[in-house]
């Protein structure tokens, strides 16, 4: 039962609104990837960044210093995050943190 | 309800897994759960928590121990009556760095994890480290 | 050599103490602890380590524990052929602190004695805490 | 059987050097007393700190968090510190952190 963390990206960037729909596990492993892409899309001048978390299975605490360390800069930086509420199984982390309550989770996709 | 009489059986279960040390360590011990949770009728948000807290200790074992990067690490887990145990073990010496080496400050929220959702948990040093916890719920 | 019989059933010996959470616990810890192995026959070295890491974790339940301050510390030790165990228990929530509370840098030099020195050790939570080691010696 | 740390401090300063010996039990309750002294001997403008250990029957973290503070103290601040070896049993927490290879200790009083 040899199996890899089971992690995609789909990446847009549009009148400096950067999206990110990430879908599978949200690990050690597929954190900094996501992490990566995020970046790139701010270097972009992204004013805004939305991530799209409904196709997430899994977080784990990676996925969630992640989002922790976006909003810290978003708030620093003065863009904005939004990240659309991926389903129960992927909502553990925040809930026992109460991170849930601090980050910026939307309910639906915004489109422009 | 109409379950067989075997299915009163079963109630105890486990499994014992030998992980390599690296990357794919924490999903490899997520599937196991998952399957060793398969139709035991743990309630969703037990089988959530246990697939979370589990890759947590796995993560660490692969990241933090001090053990050879060859030691495997070792994955237990028993589900007895809705009781659910893991145990995960590295060959590392513990968790105590020495004093003087005070680069990293804090800890991250792996442990902080275990402690508000575990209904126990404990870490063990006896030649190698080992990092258990308990959950309880409906069965 | 030539003890009398008597001596050789002693092989177990136990005790279980409350200390009030205060200053003089770790003080009174020791002493009890000095009773218990009084001519037991451990080493001298034994003797000072077991004083050194009782008194480290007392004084860890003492300052650390997030439990009530009136919540005494219960400390308990057992002797059985050469081998010492000895196990406090507070009635605070645990070792983790909130990973967004990082006033604190690194750790002390309690739990780095207690890894150094114990042949095992562990912390354990299960309503309040526990941290337990073990030293072996000659007896 | 209510035990308190037994501990005292006898104190001396002649000629720019600080003595203190210490007995009993070097404990959390302990520490603190004789880290007061010492540093008032400081503050007296001693250029050197002589503090004699071989009473202590007992020392945990507490004092050996002590000594290495004033050791890096002396260093940074250029006056002389030494300890004067405890016995064995005191000796235990400096052995077990190989602390001590790394403080000032002497075996013999030195007398002026
Ligand atoms: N298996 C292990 N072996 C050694 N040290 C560990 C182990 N698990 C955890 N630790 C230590 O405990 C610390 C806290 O762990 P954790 O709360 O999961 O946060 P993080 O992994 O983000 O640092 C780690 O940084 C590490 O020093
Ligand atoms: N009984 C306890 N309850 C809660 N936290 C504890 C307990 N014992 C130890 N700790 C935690 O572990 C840390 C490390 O302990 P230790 O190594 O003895 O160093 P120090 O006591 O000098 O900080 C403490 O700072 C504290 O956060």
């Amino acid at each position: 039962m040899v199996r890899a963390t089971q992690f995609e990206i789909e990446c847009d960037f549009q009148e400096q609104t950067g999206r990110l729909a990430a879908s599978g596990e949200l690990d050690m492993v597929s954190a900094p990837v996501l992490e990566k892409q995020a970046l790139e899309l701010l270097e972009r001048g992204a004013s805004e960044l939305i991530i799209d978390l409904r196709g997430l299975t899994f977080v784990d605490s990676s996925g969630l210093r992640l989002f922790i360390a976006l909003n810290q800069r978003a708030t620093a930086d003065d863009w904005k995050l939004a990240l659309i509420r991926p389903p129960e199984p992927a909502l553990t982390v925040f809930r026992i943190t109460r991170a849930e309550e601090n980050l910026p989770f939307v309910d639906h996709p915004r489109t422009p | 309800m109409h379950e067989a009489p075997t299915e009163h059986a079963r109630v105890k279960d486990s499994l014992e897994l030998e992980l390599e040390r690296g990357n794919q360590a924490p999903a490899v011990a997520r599937a196991a759960l998952r399957g060793l949770c398969h139709e035991r009728g743990l309630s969703p948000s037990l089988r959530h928590t246990l697939a979370l807290l589990t890759s947590e200790v796995v993560s660490n074992a692969v990241l933090h121990s001090d053990g050879p990067a060859e030691a495997p690490i070792l994955l237990q887990a028993s589900i007895d009556s809705g009781r659910v145990r893991v145990a995960v073990s590295d060959a590392g010496e513990g968790f105590i760095e020495k004093p003087r080496d005070r680069d990293r400050c804090g800890g991250g929220y792996g442990l902080y994890l275990l402690q508000k959702a575990a209904s126990s948990w404990g870490v063990e040093s006896r030649g190698g480290t080992q990092v258990w916890f308990e959950l309880s719920g409906e069965i």
